[in-house]
């Protein structure tokens, strides 16, 4: 099977995250839709790192999973305090800081 | 498979020697702040494992390293004798230590690692070359760890005064420091993604390191969630990349682009998303949005860092890639560089006029000197490359002293600095309204500041290597931007003071610190020679 | 099947292809409804569908060891972490979408634009023949047709599950990028207990936020 | 020194005067200028008496430019006393040397010695007043400016002391400057000048273009290397200048306001010598209007309408000195009059005897406002000549020598060249020259009549009485001189003076004139006097039982003519209009522009970069999602820039 | 240490003294100000003593190595032209410090610092032959000149401080790129450098007017003015003085350095132009000046048109007007300097500038009112005062080139007469009515002693200006040479 579609695939997961990233308010949806963009890059290392017979990619996708933990942590500790102090996952309430 | 076929490293422990001291201090004040006051507990024992470690070092051979470790841990139990209760003293003369062993050891490194006998100045890779000890990352260490030196001085009484001066702080500083020189330094793509991460996630955090301020709360959250979102571009354009070339080495894709192209337009494709996900970093318009409320919403202590060394990693990773990895592409990304460049310049200037609140107008500068420095980038040469790298130090030098008079005004008012808290500042503290002054004329660029000679460098590798039109959009930037550096010098000179007049509040420690970094930018103002020599040598790349 | 194959976009019906579109699909879907359904724990489990589809995936592309990372450390450890935080709030409903419509069109047509320039770049010459792993791959029939080497005889050399040709890589060529991910995870833990411990006098914790509040945020003041 | 000078028909030797008292003519113009100096350090020192170092500074002058004088007399020549240096730049060298010559001496006396005597009325004149040392102080300046002007033998050095009359003149006029309009004539008359002035810059520009020098020997001797173009422009420009200084139409207007300033002034400069200055230019340039025909048939016919003009004004002033101002500005149209039908050495003539007669007048004048306690409405006076004898006789001499009575002086140097512009073929020029004289001579009677004659009509309060010596010496000095001075001097057509001022002339070849016989000036001779004796008997019989304390009647032009004459033609009226008016509204345009369009420009783009500042800022929302929102469109913009146009 | 090194520091060791050493009192301060003025003008004048006028080039250089990255120096040297004017600098400082003494009460020893470093910096900027040393000291003008303006100036000091600082700022800048060009061109910032290089006339035209943004400002040439009459307005009197005395000549003097020579093709091309702005200049300022209310406004703008004639005779291009060019750069700052100082003694007796103010004070101040009218008739151009030596001959030498222009610049004359002899008749003629008026006191000892020199020097170069003529004309012939008419267009002989 042709590598291209794994590509087309993965590319397509991103722009979904993308799009989630824009139209959702809600922090921890916003979130995973960061994980999703993740995931789907790592498609395309992993499709790549088949492509050219290496191991890079595949070692990226290692460490971009640790990356992704290691966000994860720090951003769901922003999202406790965040609700704790405001009472609200929504991300358009914090807006003290403008213009 | 039998394990004779895995390659055993040898690892080149000097290649990244201040980081290693940097880190394992930065464990060591973790320790320091679960002993609850008895701190000697855990820095005689730190103190006595890298004294040890020094001399073993020393006996190995490696005197200056030796010396450095040991010196530096023992500061560090000093300071648990000297202030046995006081955690946070010891966690910052322990930072600063840190930050002061590493600046030895990067001197050390480049005049014995990387220069040989006969003086001439050999970059250095390690690791497979996944870490490059080049000119540029020489020069980003420095400029990061002396940030360091400097920032934690100053944030001190003004972390204390804030009640933010929690255990954490320090060694999270420390860490994105790591973070970021190991981004300078970082020659793959797996590097460069882990070694932004360091730092972003420790910026993250540091910006919302005031809890209880709900700005500062909203500044991390913004900045994690854009941050995350860049990364994330960043990656995909780094697949991209991978996907053309079939490597993540960056001096193998400037070869490879170099050579052939399997598919022109995957490569397209990925430099594109690198482009943004890079300038995001440095903050060139439009990926700028996060900057304002980022460095208006956090401490004023974690902005100047961000401000000053934020902007050193940064730039090192985009000269880094598109210099080593998409030299073959210049047609390509010099343009769009330039552009933003000129849109930062002119965006910064023009929305800083209309601020109110100072460090609010500072995040504008930055923009706009991001573009500053973008034009010495887009020149592609080497005049270009010292071009930037006298910029970004100058600029490191001339934030923190800005930042520095910003945090003294800043700790009496409990708020934020805006332009009436400043009125007739000449009067009330003529020192500290010089202080200011400095920074600010460096930042616009007027003659005999480190400023004045930095454009002047900028622009002339710019005009060197035909970017005229860039050049004048940046003439045109400086002259909206001394605008407002000006108002904020007439609202402190020009005017009397009102009758709630600030007193900004300092110790003597942050006293000499800003005086240091003034007398230094006006030093570097008139005799630049030293440093610009410097840059010229350090414009070096591993390629 | 059949009918992709005669479509001669080089799709033929082997096991690599099967486990694709069911992952494929399964992947996509799920990404979908994680970004369309307002619940947040559905949206959360879909994202769990999300990973493990694409952990399959990975098995398609020969990566059984990603794969399994992918599963235990997404799907175990991430989502658990996800979910707890939900449970934690105590915020399963979740109706925050974006109300306004011309920017719902917008982010749409910037996603879609997204999705064209991606098809755009891969669409031919990455979904030739030539680009069907492994030695079974047909000579490149154009200039800008890309060759896919397959990863057998890479494994060939190893274990054939990728771990140590993983591994081997990874503290080799990748140390100073492994020895980071320390200091990040690092990051990462203090980070968190920093943002989320909860600390004394909480109760007047808004001190700032309220002087903050009586002054102007906006300049209404020229010089 | 072989050269001829000039290049004048009966040719001068140039010599340079290194010994004799010629080596000393600097000190002429040096002495009153240290005379000013030292009466402005000395004033708080010595008070009223440092005038008298002032008078001594002048008498000491005229002693000089006597010695001069009869050095010259003795040895005809044109001498030069080099000086150092004024200015040597780029080509162009202009040095202090003074010219001596024949025309030098004539103007060196009369200046000199009206000076000295004036110095001398001013003593009791001014008597009490409460800056006399600095009135003393400002005749002094005003001696050495004319005097450098004067012995200047260069055009700019007779430039430096052209404008330096202008400023003493502008401080002399406005002296009693706590009056308004006072200050307002000073100012008047220097602006007016510079307008002039304009017109001598250009003039020597085109002068040192052409000759590559500003030294007057050198311009005289190579004259006739002009174009005939550039003569005529240069002749134009010149008579620019002049027609300032001299009060010609159309820059006449200062010279009437300038009798607000003390009366010894008016005469001096006002009557007797500044304003001959213009005469003195374009006489010691004759050479070069020779050479433009037409530039002096101009120059011609604004002598005779000046004439005219002024006259006619004068007819129905009732200001004791205002009608001595349009007599004064009649009577220079005179002497332009000569100049044009080149009869310069007439013009110099009756610029002598105009000195002594007018100066004479302006004296008495003074002198009878002094009496009067500074009234100057003629209708207020009359029947003075029984409380002011001494004033009324001189008075008199002067009346007679400026109508043109014989043997007065007046009545030679007018007739002169009255007959000259006949003889040249000027006859238009010579028939208003006639009906100015005969307008003189009836407006100057109506001023004597209703001075001096008839019964007093002075107001109650007054009561005149003879000047003191000091006042009256001067006068009766200058109404000798009046008297005969004409006949001492020029007679008859080629007197003395004409002989001896023949070397410096031009001689007139080419305007027509054809050498008539004698018996052609044996005709016009009484006509002349004809037309003096009828002005004089006109004003006698139409004054004759007029009830001169009407207002309404008293005058004898009356009816719109009256009203127009006695509003000088409107002439100030206009130039207000047209200059003030318009000068300030064009100066209030252009300040709208500068502060509107130019600074408007300047603000306007700081207040556009502030607005913009507002616009772009909005994007700053605030909103993380908005910023996602641009980071994304950014990202396709440069995605797409990179994919689509950088392939 | 050459001479000239000498004058610069001495200034700055003053400055230096005054920030370091905190316990002056007053009277120290003013020592020590007015000492390193005085001090500084021995030095030029020692430096003129070691002048050989008969040299048109350089000379008296001193070099050292600055910053070797790029090449550039830290250079001076003198020509007659900025001996000419770093005399005039060094002249007015004592007499500016002088004046001031009694009208800056606040923080004078600021006041006196930021003028010694003012100075020096313009010593430097007619000292410099390094083009980057020089773009320095001349931006770096600005800064003390804004601080004056802003601190110790008048209600409205902070909009035309900004003003000044920005217009001036904009204009420099855009210089620094075309010297930046320049040095990638020329490898080296020395001026002998850049005027071997060869450059074409597409690469002259923009250079030329990115030099020109910066002296037109400077100048000031119409219509980028405006900033002038706002900064003199709400200077202080010392600041006043110093901005018209010296610092409107930095942009004459860079014309005559910089843009001349180095641009030579372009300068030739727009020479006419900037006649014609020049001429604009001229009678667009003295007519502006007319409608002026306040009367350091109706001066700001006279230096608009005294300004204007310095252009007009320097890009005539012929060593008459050229040469008169720099003269009249000296007389205007000499006469005009003057006439600030006493407007600055007016204002101080009566706190208003506002000429409807006063009136009949002919009467009050007679001293004041004499030594006015004497400054005024030199800035009218009265011959026998400096003024006339300086203009008539750029009229002179302009009307060889330009005789259209050189006419109408002439009506200047007119107009300038009329502003001033007007500003004049209001203040001091008429009747002096108000109290206020009556009770305005007379000069005082020392003003008297401030203002003597500059009407001696006044007088002295309207009778006898030969001295400076001779310093100033083989500088420019050089410099006419450089810029392509060497062959040095002889006035006079033929007749047009």
């Amino acid at each position: 099977m042709p590598i291209g579609y794994y590509f087309i695939l993965s590319g397509l997961l991103f722009s979904v995250g993308l799009l989630g990233v824009m139209i959702r308010r809600n922090a921890i949806v916003l979130f995973m839709c960061v994980e999703l963009m993740l995931n789907a890059v790592n498609v395309t290392l992993a499709a790549a790192a088949r492509m050219w017979m290496g191991p890079d990619g595949q070692v990226f996708v290692f460490f971009v999973i640790v990356v992704a933990a290691a966000e994860v942590v720090v951003g769901l500790a922003l999202i406790v305090n965040l609700y704790f102090r405001r009472g609200t996952l929504d991300i358009d309430i914090p807006s003290l800081l403008r213009r | 498979m039998n394990s004779s076929d895995i390659q055993i490293p040898d690892v080149i422990w000097s290649a990244f020697a201040p980081e290693l001291l940097v880190t394992a201090i930065a464990l060591a004040l973790l320790l320091v702040a679960i002993t609850r006051g008895q701190t000697l507990r855990v820095t005689g024992p730190v103190a006595a494992l890298g004294v040890g470690t020094g001399i073993a070092l020393i006996v190995a051979g490696s005197a200056v390293a030796g010396v450095v470790t040991a010196v530096v841990t023992a500061s560090l139990a000093g300071a648990s004798v000297l202030y046995p209760r006081r955690a946070s003293i010891v966690q910052a003369v322990g930072a600063v230590g840190a930050a002061a062993g590493a600046l030895a050891l990067t001197v050390w490194q480049f005049t014995s690692v990387v220069t040989n006998d006969v003086g001439v100045f050999t970059p250095q890779g390690a690791f497979f070359d996944s870490l490059a000890n080049d000119g540029l990352a020489l020069f980003a260490r420095f400029t990061v760890y002396l940030v360091v030196l400097i920032v934690i001085p100053l944030g001190y009484g003004y972390m204390r005064d804030r009640e933010l001066n929690r255990a954490e702080v320090e060694p999270l500083v420390l860490f994105a420091a790591v973070g970021m020189v190991a981004l300078a330094t970082a020659n793959d793509f797996i590097t460069v993604f882990v070694a932004l991460e360091v730092f972003s996630l420790a910026l993250y955090v540091l910006a919302g390191s005031a809890r209880r301020d709900r700005r500062s709360q909203e500044a991390s959250l913004k900045y994690f969630i854009l941050g995350a979102v860049a990364s994330a571009i960043l990656l995909y354009g780094m697949a991209l990349i991978y996907v053309a070339t079939g490597t993540l080495a960056l001096p193998v894709i400037g070869d490879i682009l170099g050579i052939a192209v399997t598919n022109r337009t995957v490569a397209l494709f990925g430099i594109a998303l690198i482009t943004v996900g890079v300038t995001f970093k440095v903050a060139l318009v439009p990926f700028h949005l996060w900057v304002a409320d980022v460095y208006q919403g956090a401490p004023s202590n974690i902005t100047a860092f961000m401000a000053a060394a934020t902007k050193v990693a940064g730039f090192a990773l985009l000269l880094r890639i598109y210099l080593v990895a998409f030299p073959a592409f210049v047609d390509v990304w010099a343009p769009v560089l330039a552009v933003l460049a000129a849109a930062s310049m002119l965006y910064g200037a023009y929305v800083a006029v209309s601020q109110h609140d100072l460090v609010r107008m500072m995040a504008y500068s930055s923009i706009t000197h991001a573009g500053y420095v973008t034009i010495g980038v887009v020149a592609v040469t080497d005049t270009g490359l010292a071009s930037v790298m006298f910029y970004l130090f100058t600029y490191a030098l001339t934030t923190l002293l800005t930042f520095g008079a910003l945090i003294a005004i800043e700790r009496s008012r409990r708020g934020e600095v805006t332009l009436n808290t400043i009125v007739g500042l000449g009067r009330t503290d003529p020192w500290l309204a010089a202080m200011l002054s400095v920074g600010l004329l460096s930042l616009a660029g007027v003659p005999l500041t480190a400023g004045f000679i930095g454009k002047f460098m900028v622009f002339r590798a710019g005009i060197e290597s035909g970017w005229l039109w860039l050049v004048i959009i940046g003439v045109l930037s400086s002259v909206v931007a001394a605008y407002f550096y000006l108002r904020i010098a007439g609202m402190m000179f020009l005017n009397e003071p009102v009758n709630d007049a600030v007193r900004p509040a300092y110790g003597q420690v942050m006293r000499v610190v800003i005086s240091l970094a003034a007398v230094a930018v006006i030093v570097i103002g008139v005799l630049p020679s030293a440093i610009l020599d410097m840059a010229d040598t350090l414009a070096v790349m591993l390629r | 099947m059949t009918v992709l194959t005669q479509g001669g976009i080089g799709l033929t019906a082997t096991p690599e292809t099967v486990l694709f579109i069911v992952f494929g699909v399964l992947a996509l879907g799920s990404a979908l409804a994680v970004i369309m359904l307002r619940n947040v724990v559905h949206a959360a489990l879909m994202l769990v569908v999300n990973l493990l589809a694409i952990a399959g995936l990975f098995l398609g592309l020969q990566s059984a060891f990603l794969s399994i990372i992918q599963v235990l450390v997404y799907g175990g450890a991430i989502m658990v972490l996800f979910l707890f935080v939900i449970m934690l709030l105590g915020v399963n409903r979740d109706d925050l979408l974006v109300t306004d419509r011309s920017t719902r069109i917008l982010a749409f047509a910037g996603a879609a634009v997204l999705s064209a320039a991606i098809l755009f770049t891969f669409i031919g010459p990455y979904t030739s023949a030539a680009s069907i792993c492994g030695p079974e791959a047909a000579a490149p029939t154009a200039v800008t047709d890309v060759r896919c080497y397959g990863l057998e005889q890479a494994y060939d050399r190893t274990d054939g599950a990728g771990a140590a040709f993983l591994g081997g890589t990874l503290f080799t060529r990748y140390t100073y990028a492994f020895e980071l991910s320390a200091v990040l995870l690092t990051v990462a833990t203090i980070g968190a207990v920093l943002l989320a411990r909860r600390r004394d006098r909480d109760a007047s914790d808004d001190d700032i936020d309220d002087i903050a509040e009586t002054l102007p945020s906006d300049d209404t003041q020229e010089v | 020194m072989s050269t001829s000078a000039y290049g004048m028909t009966v040719a001068n030797t140039v010599v340079t005067a290194s010994d004799g008292v010629l080596a000393l003519a600097w000190l002429i113009p040096t002495i009153p200028l240290i005379g000013f100096v030292a009466v402005l350090l000395a004033t708080k020192r010595l008070g009223d008496k440092s005038a008298g170092i002032s008078i001594g500074a002048a008498a000491l002058t005229f002693g000089v430019a006597l010695a001069v004088a009869a050095e010259v007399l003795r040895n005809p020549a044109t001498y030069i006393r080099e000086l150092p240096t004024w200015i040597s730049v780029g080509g162009f060298d202009v040095r202090f040397d003074l010219l001596i010559d024949q025309l030098t001496v004539v103007m060196l006396l009369v200046v000199t010695g009206v000076g000295l005597l004036i110095h001398l009325y001013s003593v009791g004149y001014m008597h009490g007043d409460s800056r006399y040392p600095r009135y003393f102080a400002y005749l002094n300046l005003f001696l050495a400016s004319m005097l450098v002007l004067i012995l200047g033998s260069n055009l700019l050095t007779l430039f430096l002391g052209w404008e330096l009359v202008g400023l003493s003149s502008y401080l002399l006029i406005g002296f009693w400057f706590e009056r308004a309009n006072y200050a307002s004539a000073a100012k008047k008359a220097f602006i007016t000048n510079r307008v002039g002035d304009v017109a001598f810059m250009v003039a020597m520009f085109v002068t040192f273009i052409t000759f590559g020098t500003l030294d007057l020997l050198a311009i005289i001797d190579n004259a006739e290397i002009l174009a005939s173009t550039t003569a005529f422009v240069l002749v134009l420009l010149f008579m620019a200048a002049a027609a300032a200084k001299s009060a010609q139409i159309p820059l006449y207007v200062w010279l009437p306001d300038a009798m607000a300033g003390p009366t010894p002034v008016s005469a001096l400069i006002h009557a007797a010598t500044m304003v001959t200055a213009g005469v003195y230019l374009t006489v010691r340039l004759s050479s070069l209007l020779v050479l433009a025909p037409n530039a002096m048939l101009i120059i011609a016919w604004i002598g005779a309408l000046t004439a005219l003009f002024a006259a006619l004004i004068a007819v129905r002033q009732d200001d004791i000195k205002k009608i001595l101002a349009y007599s004064t500005v009649s009577q220079l149209g005179f002497m332009f009059i000569g100049v044009g039908v080149g009869a310069f050495r007439e013009a110099i003539f009756h610029l002598v005897t105009h000195a002594f007669f007018k100066g004479l007048l302006f004296l008495a004048a003074g002198s009878v406002m002094h009496a009067m306690a500074n009234r100057t409405n003629i209708y207020e006076m009359g029947g003075l000549r029984r409380a002011m004898p001494i004033t009324f006789a001189t008075s008199a001499i002067g009346w007679l020598a400026i109508s043109g009575i014989p043997p007065f002086a007046g009545f030679f140097s007018k007739d002169q060249i009255l007959t000259e512009a006949y003889l040249h073929g000027f006859g238009g020029v010579y028939v208003i020259g006639v009906i100015a004289a005969i307008l003189t001579a009836y407006y100057m009677t109506r001023w004597f009549v209703l001075v001096f004659l008839g019964t007093p009509r002075w107001p109650d309060g007054v009561d005149p009485h003879e000047s003191p010596r000091s006042m009256t010496a001067p006068l009766m000095i200058l109404a000798a001189a009046s008297a005969i001075g004409g006949l001492a001097l020029n007679p008859v057509h080629t007197g003395p003076l004409y002989r001896f001022l023949a070397p410096v002339v031009a001689p007139i070849t080419d305007l027509g004139y054809t050498p008539v016989g004698p018996w052609t000036e044996v005709i016009l001779i009484p006509l002349a006097i004809v037309a003096a004796v009828a002005g004089i008997l006109i004003a006698v019989f139409t004054l004759r039982g007029r009830n001169l304390n009407d207002p309404a009647t008293r005058e004898i032009v009356r009816g719109p003519v009256g009203r127009v004459l006695e509003n000088k033609f409107y002439v100030d009226e206009a130039y207000a209009a047209v200059f003030v008016t318009g000068g300030s509204r064009l100066g209030r345009a252009l300040q709208v522009i500068d502060t509107r369009v130019l600074d408007g420009v300047v603000n306007g783009a700081g207040t556009v970069t502030t607005k913009m500042a507002g616009y772009v800022r909005g994007a700053q929302t605030g909103l993380v999602r908005n910023y996602v929102y641009v980071l994304v469109a950014g990202m396709l913009v440069i995605t797409a820039y990179m994919m689509i146009l950088a392939r | 240490m050459g001479m000239i090194t000498v004058t610069i520091l001495l200034p700055v060791i003053g400055a230096v003294l005054l920030a370091v050493v905190r316990s002056l009192t007053v009277k120290q301060v003013q020592t020590v100000a007015f000492g390193a003025t005085v001090a500084a003008f021995v030095a030029s004048l020692v430096l003129l003593s070691q002048f050989d006028r008969t040299n048109p080039n350089l000379q008296l250089t001193e070099a050292a190595n600055w910053i070797p990255a790029v090449n550039a120096q830290i250079a001076f040297a003198v020509d007659g032209i900025s001996l000419a004017l770093i005399l005039l600098t060094t002249f007015l400082t004592p007499l500016v410090l002088l004046a001031s003494t009694s009208s800056i009460t606040d923080r004078f020893r600021g006041y006196a610092a930021a003028f010694l470093l003012l100075e020096a910096a313009v010593i430097a900027v007619f000292a410099a032959t390094d083009i980057l040393l020089f773009a320095v000291v001349f931006e770096l003008t600005i800064v003390p000149m804004y601080l004056i303006i802003g601190i110790w100036g008048g209600a409205n000091r902070r909009y035309a401080a900004v003003k000044f600082f920005l217009y001036t700022l904009a204009g420099g800048l855009a210089m620094l790129v075309a010297i930046v060009y320049l040095y990638t061109k020329a490898g080296s910032f020395a001026y002998a450098d850049m005027l071997q290089l060869d450059l074409t006339l597409s690469e002259q035209r923009w250079l030329f007017f990115a030099f020109l943004a910066a002296f037109a400002v400077k100048i000031p040439i119409w219509p980028v003015h405006t900033w002038l009459p706002d900064a003199h307005t709400e200077a202080p009197t010392g600041g006043s003085v110093f901005l018209a005395g010296v610092l409107l000549k930095l942009g004459a003097f860079g014309v005559l350095r910089y843009l001349l020579p180095l641009f030579a093709d372009a300068t030739r091309l727009y020479a006419p132009w900037l006649v014609g702005f020049a001429v604009v200049g001229i009678l667009y300022g003295a007519i502006v000046a007319l409608m002026q209310s306040d009367v350091k406004k109706l001066v700001a703008y006279s230096s608009v048109s005294h300004m204007g004639f310095v252009v007009l005779g320097t890009f005539a291009l012929n060593t008459t007007a050229t040469s008169a060019s720099v003269v009249q750069m000296v007389n205007h700052g000499l006469s005009t300097g003057a006439l600030f100082l006493l407007i600055g003694f007016l204002y101080e007796r009566r706190h208003t500038r506002q000429i409807a103010a006063f009136g009949g004070l002919g009467a009050a101040v007679p001293v004041l009112a004499g030594f006015w009218l004497i400054v005024s008739l030199s800035s009218l151009a009265l011959p026998g005062l400096n003024g006339f030596v300086g203009e008539f001959p750029i009229l002179m030498g302009t009307f060889a080139s330009y005789p259209t222009a050189a006419v109408l610049a002439s009506f200047g004359a007119v107009l300038a007469a009329l502003y001033l002899l007007w500003a004049y008749q209001r203040i001091f003629h008429g009747p002096l009515v108000s109290d206020e008026n009556r009770a305005t006191p007379d000069m005082t000892r020392r003003e008297i002693g401030i203002i003597t020199p500059l009407v001696a020097l006044i007088i002295a170069i309207g009778i006898y200006p030969s001295p400076l003529f001779n310093l100033v004309e083989p500088s420019v012939e050089r410099v006419l040479i450089e810029t392509g008419v060497g062959e040095t267009m002889t006035l006079g002989g033929g007749a047009r």
